[in-house]
């Protein structure tokens, strides 16, 4: 029962991008496309919980009993580009359409401060090794809702006539911030 | 099961027939100039077999199919032929396109053909044949040749003839007195067409808005064991073919097919009547039942009138204007064309000449799209009408498609019910011809392509032919000097 | 110190080791976007691009020297799919959606066969000394006629208006 | 003379819509006017003169027709924001969240018919959380013909010179006395029977908003609405259905924690929200199925904030976040095209 008010907690309370603030570039970046957006999402998740579980066996199996808990960035960063680079193979493989649409992000995503951000808040609130991948799994299914959500949301808007000075990605940072207020309506949710 | 035989969406536009069903139908006389159109039906233009000052006589031939998809045209009277020369069509287009005149001589003497036909014990093809030299088209306004659909119905097994008698325009009344009057011949034209298709059954749909209608067909179907008078809820559009099929049947007409393909054909009341014509009283289609009206005309009323007949002449006939239109209109206001002037001729798919006031058609500025969903609801098909406007005004016509442009009938209930007075049909007819542009020129891209890989592909093989036949003159001239040489040192 | 290194590098080895793994198993051919792009083009190597042939010019559009809009026999259609497949977007408006195509001026014309010669679809037939005569349905525009005949007694023209061509124009937006 | 057809046109408008919406949100204004004197009346005036002011600048800026601004739209959004502020709030109050509304919320994204969020919630939210203490101090009801009731002069003097309101005059409304009573872990049961009693829901002689205390009138304006097929009951019906639904499961399950579902039904913005603002066609599905959706969505999330979270009125945050998901309910929920199957695909000939 604690795991699914952490899970909920994770989607909508404190949802990742949008009370967080982490992981902007991608909801920027990849959002115009609905088809992109998806695929981003579906990215992210299978990233964010796999570094998420490894994350935490390196912190406990590893770096605590050596005490090298100062190596945790260094190794976690290690961690998630060969994560990255994996799923970048897969997707190559899997559908090169995807691939090409999703471009530059897909290697972005190591960069992306929800992964690495994700993985330390894990080690700094002490979950267990279950409890952490609940968190991790919530953080990116928040990151995915809140992006498909902004796809639908720009895909309606590339066909408005929005004023020449707010077209594109100004209009886009006005919605983001909008979302981000409808999303303090979940505060105190949990 | 009710939404089984009910039809979704649709409007209830207020009907305004009253206006043109209090007298009967009046037979004109013979105007003094005609003007048949070559293409008044959808499909290739007629072809003319007359010449410039032939004579000809009442129902004669004058215009002979061309290709596969094509209708016949016959002269409406005798009198002269002027000659083939360019008409204003009956187009917003404004456009014009060739038709043969005549000048009639009032006689008015009928052409008898060499072998006339007893009408008795005609097969299925003499009936469709017949049917064809007659020209008869779709007169409910598809003007879609007859006789393809008799083809066509025959050879797939169509088991029901469904008779639309439903007429759900608003003014038009020219089905609704064709059935009160000549109920008998409807449907003796409709056993023909069954007998054509090898049917087993009639089924003729008539709104309930018709009483007197239905009544008439009802005691002339009373002779008949295979005939069945339906009567349908009155919404537009029940009278197109895929809602009337729905509503009598329950059944759908699967996207991109034909009606005959879930065994059932659709054929109007007035062509039937003019199949019987054609065979029992071996007179094609020269002439059909047009209703006048609109609050700009004197005296609303249906007429039985010539093809070809210009517009103007007809309005003279029925009292004239009584004020300036602000449209006059060719077939009804859901979905008739706006007339440029009254100069142009009637063609076997004028319904009606409407001359409307501006109150009636309640015209009003375009205000933005406020997203109501109540044109998704009027829909007839289902479709997202905001959608594929807003896709089409942003000239993505692949994206439109996608929420049905192709499956819309253009129907014009969406329009109708707009607060913003959006032109949707408009944006949809614009959607889908630039939709249809780019589809030619994608198969023109690879037609030309095609043609340009053949040209190098035979460049090539020149160019290889010919460097192998010089290296053959080569080798053979090396070979003839080696043998001088061998010559020599012997 | 030495404990760091050690880890960092066991740690670096071993995810080395499982993505030289994962690249055997998700090998994947060079994915043949040039030859793609290649196969959208007209393939007509008229050089109204710019570009020598179709194939260069596929090339330079993929990476991104050519704008998808340099091809005009594709016209707009052509740009818009391009546009897609590269991610790329287009803005259409120079290119003239309205196709031309060439037609002979029959007194002009000495029958002196130097355009079927050049034609890239053999849109022109006609034989020495006889009126020469252009298929509409074959013929993409490229002009090289036009400037291949001594009496120029081509022209490019446009399409003339009928009625099964006709189109409706976009309603006046608000 | 490039006119397509139809020829013909019914009686509908945007300027019809418009006013008629307004005309049915007559009845309870004027009760608010009743209940809270001259300051409700200040706030109206106000909002609407705002809303006109914000629309016409941003007309004349985009360049468009100014007499788009008589459309009605500008006026609606105006008057339902009058209705969600606190009667007696101040003036700076009602004109930001206003200005906002119209300029960000609606031409920002590029006028009528083209935003993404319904601007008078973006507003209600927006000024909830930027200015907590003046969106939350309700005040009593006195009726504009008692003695207590503030004249004209009094009513100027509170809405523009806004001294902060004595405790005498304010108290908490039904939903935050219940909340707060929660966090006191005094039961909801115990909480709920103390303020709520049904005659003032249903009258409307409560504390709340100045237009959204009296059910009943909020109710007879939103059959009015559908009776008239400005809007249509799928979205009203299923918010309520699903509230109610959703209060009595878990009443039923512990009826100390949580109230009973006539209470939710009937109390704060819920009967306003559903037949008012839920139903805004630029921000809702176009269709049936996805209003239904939207509807429920609506009750859920209001629901649950009301239950578990901390906001005591939470229509405001779930009409939004229901808007946000608008685009992708419309992407998934369509109407079945004639000639296709519910999947999609089209149906086969008939093989007989």
């Amino acid at each position: 029962m604690e795991l699914i008010t952490l899970m909920v907690g994770t989607v909508l309370v404190n949802n990742v991008v949008l009370v967080k603030f982490l992981g902007l570039c991608p909801l920027m970046g990849v959002s115009n496309k609905f088809s992109t957006a998806t695929g981003m999402g579906v990215a992210t998740t299978f990233v964010l919980t796999l570094s998420c579980m490894s994350g935490w066996l390196i912190e406990h199996y590893i770096l605590e009993p050596l005490n090298l808990q100062y190596l945790r960035i260094i190794c976690f960063i290690l961690v998630v580009a060969a994560v990255v680079q994996f799923t970048e193979m897969m997707i190559k493989k899997s559908s090169p359409l995807l691939h090409r649409t999703l471009g530059i992000f897909l290697p972005l995503i190591t960069t992306n401060c929800a992964v690495l951000g994700v993985a330390l808040i894990n080690i700094s609130e002490g979950f267990s090794f279950i409890e952490s991948m609940t968190y991790g799994i919530g953080a990116s299914i928040g990151f995915s809702l809140v992006l498909i959500m902004f796809a639908g949301l720009r895909e309606r808007l590339a066909l408005s006539e929005v004023p020449k000075t707010f077209a594109g990605t100004p209009v886009a940072l006005v919605t983001a911030g909008i979302l981000s207020m409808i999303f303090m309506g979940f505060g105190g949710l949990v | 099961m009710l939404m089984k035989f009910k039809v979704r969406g649709g409007v209830h536009a207020d009907e305004r027939k009253e206006q043109s069903t209090d007298k009967p139908i009046r037979v004109l006389g013979i105007p003094p100039l005609l003007s048949i159109p070559l293409s008044q039906h959808a499909g290739l233009p007629a072809k003319p077999i007359v010449t410039e000052g032939q004579h000809v006589l009442k129902g004669e031939l004058i215009g002979a199919t061309a290709g596969d998809r094509s209708a016949s045209i016959h002269a409406p009277t005798s009198g002269k032929v002027l000659g083939i020369g360019r008409i204003q069509a009956p187009h917003p287009s404004l456009l014009s396109y060739d038709a043969i005149h005549i000048e009639p001589d009032g006689l008015d003497t009928v052409y008898v053909p060499e072998n006339p036909i007893d009408p008795q014990q005609l097969s299925a093809e003499a009936i469709a044949d017949l049917v064809d030299g007659a020209g008869i088209v779709g007169l409910g306004g598809a003007t879609y040749p007859a006789a393809l659909k008799l083809k066509a119905g025959s050879r797939q097994n169509v088991h029901t003839l469904i008779l639309n008698g439903s007429e759900c325009e608003p003014y038009l009344t020219c089905d609704d007195m064709l059935m009160r009057e000549r109920a008998a011949e409807v449907i003796s034209g409709a056993q023909l067409i069954l007998k054509a298709i090898n049917a087993k059954q009639i089924i003729a749909g008539i709104e309930d808005n018709k009483p007197e209608a239905i009544k008439a067909m009802q005691d002339a179907a009373q002779a008949h064991s295979n005939v069945e008078i339906r009567v349908i809820p009155t919404r537009y559009p029940m009278g197109s073919a895929k809602q009337l099929i729905k509503v009598i049947t329950g059944r759908e007409v699967p996207t991109g097919g034909r009606s005959s393909d879930i065994g059932v054909l659709v054929h109007n009341v007035a062509t039937s009547f003019a199949v019987h014509q054609a065979i029992y009283q071996a007179r094609p289609l020269i002439s059909r039942v047009v209703t006048l009206s609109g609050q700009a005309l004197e005296t609303p009323q249906n007429v039985e009138v010539l093809i070809g007949t210009p517009v103007q002449w007809l309005l003279e006939q029925c009292g004239g204007l009584l004020s300036t239109p602000t449209r006059m209109l060719m077939g009804g206001p859901m979905m008739g064309q706006i007339l440029p002037n009254t100069g142009v001729p009637i063609t076997k798919g004028a319904s009606a000449i409407l001359a409307l006031t501006e109150e009636e058609i309640n015209s009003a500025p375009v205000s933005p799209c406020i997203r109501c969903g109540s044109c998704v609801q009027a829909c007839p098909m289902g479709l997202l009408p905001l959608e594929m406007a807003r896709h089409s005004r942003a000239d993505d016509y692949d994206g439109a498609n996608e929420f049905g442009l192709k499956d819309c009938i253009l129907c014009g209930s969406c329009a109708y019910v707009c607060p913003s007075h959006i032109p949707l049909v408009h944006y949809f007819q614009f959607a889908k011809g630039k939709h249809r542009e780019n589809q030619i020129q994608s198969r023109k891209g690879e037609y030309t392509k095609s043609l340009s890989e053949a040209r190098m592909a035979r460049q090539e093989k020149e160019a290889a032919e010919k460097a192998a036949a010089k290296a053959e003159k080569a080798a053979k001239a090396a070979a003839r000097k080696k043998a001088s040489s061998n010559v020599e040192e012997v | 110190m030495f404990l760091t290194i050690a880890v960092l590098t066991s740690l670096g080895l071993m995810l080395g080791f499982i993505l030289g793994y994962a690249d055997k198993i998700f090998a994947v051919e060079e994915d043949p976007l040039i030859k793609d792009v290649e196969s959208m083009l007209p393939g007509t190597h008229c050089g109204q691009c710019g570009f020598t042939g179709c194939g260069s010019a596929a090339e330079a559009m993929v990476n991104g020297e050519a704008d998808v809009t340099c091809c005009p026999p594709g016209g707009q259609v052509l740009a818009k799919s391009l546009a897609d497949k590269l991610g790329v977007s287009a803005d259409l408006s120079n290119l003239t959606s309205v196709p031309l195509t060439a037609s002979v001026e029959e007194s002009l014309c000495t029958g002196c066969c130097r355009c079927f010669r050049v034609c890239p679809t053999d849109a022109i037939v006609g034989a020495n000394k006889q009126l020469h005569y252009v298929f509409k349905d074959a013929c993409t525009g490229c002009g090289k006629c036009v400037t291949a005949c001594p009496e120029n007694c081509i022209a490019l023209h446009q399409e003339e208006e009928t009625l099964d061509n006709w189109h409706w124009p976009k309603p006046a937006v608000v | 003379m490039m006119i397509s057809s139809p020829h013909a046109h019914d009686r509908s408008s945007v300027e019809r819509t418009m006013y008629l919406v307004c005309f049915a949100l007559l009845p309870a204004t004027l009760l608010g006017f009743y209940l809270f004197g001259w300051p409700a009346i200040n706030l109206w005036l106000l909002c609407i003169a705002a809303a006109l002011a914000g629309e016409l600048l941003c007309l004349s800026l985009a360049g468009k027709r100014l007499s788009f601004a008589l459309d009605g739209s500008a006026i609606l959004t105006g008057w339902i924001i009058a209705m969600t502020l606190p009667p007696w709030g101040p003036w700076w109050l009602a004109v930001t969240g206003t200005l906002f509304a119209v300029v960000i919320g609606k031409h920002l994204y590029g006028g009528l018919g083209q935003n993404l969020f319904n601007p008078a919630m973006l507003t209600r939210v927006g000024l909830l959380i930027s200015f907590p203490l003046e969106m939350t101090t309700w005040a009593n009801v006195n009726p504009i013909t008692s003695a207590t009731a503030p004249g004209f002069i009094e009513g100027l003097r509170i809405t523009f010179v806004a001294a902060p309101l004595t405790d005498a005059l304010t108290g908490a409304t039904a939903l935050g006395h219940v909340k707060t009573a929660l966090t006191a872990s005094i039961p909801s049961s115990v909480s709920v029977a103390e303020i709520f009693t049904l005659k003032d829901a249903l009258t409307g002689f409560t504390r709340g908003s100045l237009g959204e205390t009296s059910a009943l009138l909020m109710l007879a304006g939103g059959v009015f609405l559908i009776w008239k097929k400005i809007i249509q009951w799928y979205i009203p019906v299923a918010l309520i259905v699903t509230v109610a639904v959703m209060a009595t499961l878990f009443n039923s399950i512990d009826s100390e924690r949580y109230a009973p579902a006539i209470y939710h039904l009937l109390s704060g913005a819920l009967m306003f929200g559903a037949f008012f603002i839920a139903t805004d066609p630029v921000t809702s599905p176009s269709n049936v199925k996805g209003q239904l959706i939207y509807g429920a969505g609506i009750g859920l999330v209001t629901f649950t904030i009301r239950t578990w979270g901390s906001f005591p009125e939470a229509i405001g945050f779930a009409v939004l976040f229901m808007n946000a998901l608008t685009p992708i309910i419309d992407r998934y929920f369509r109407p079945r095209i004639y000639g296709y199957n519910y999947k999609g695909t089209p149906l086969k000939a008939a093989k007989e």
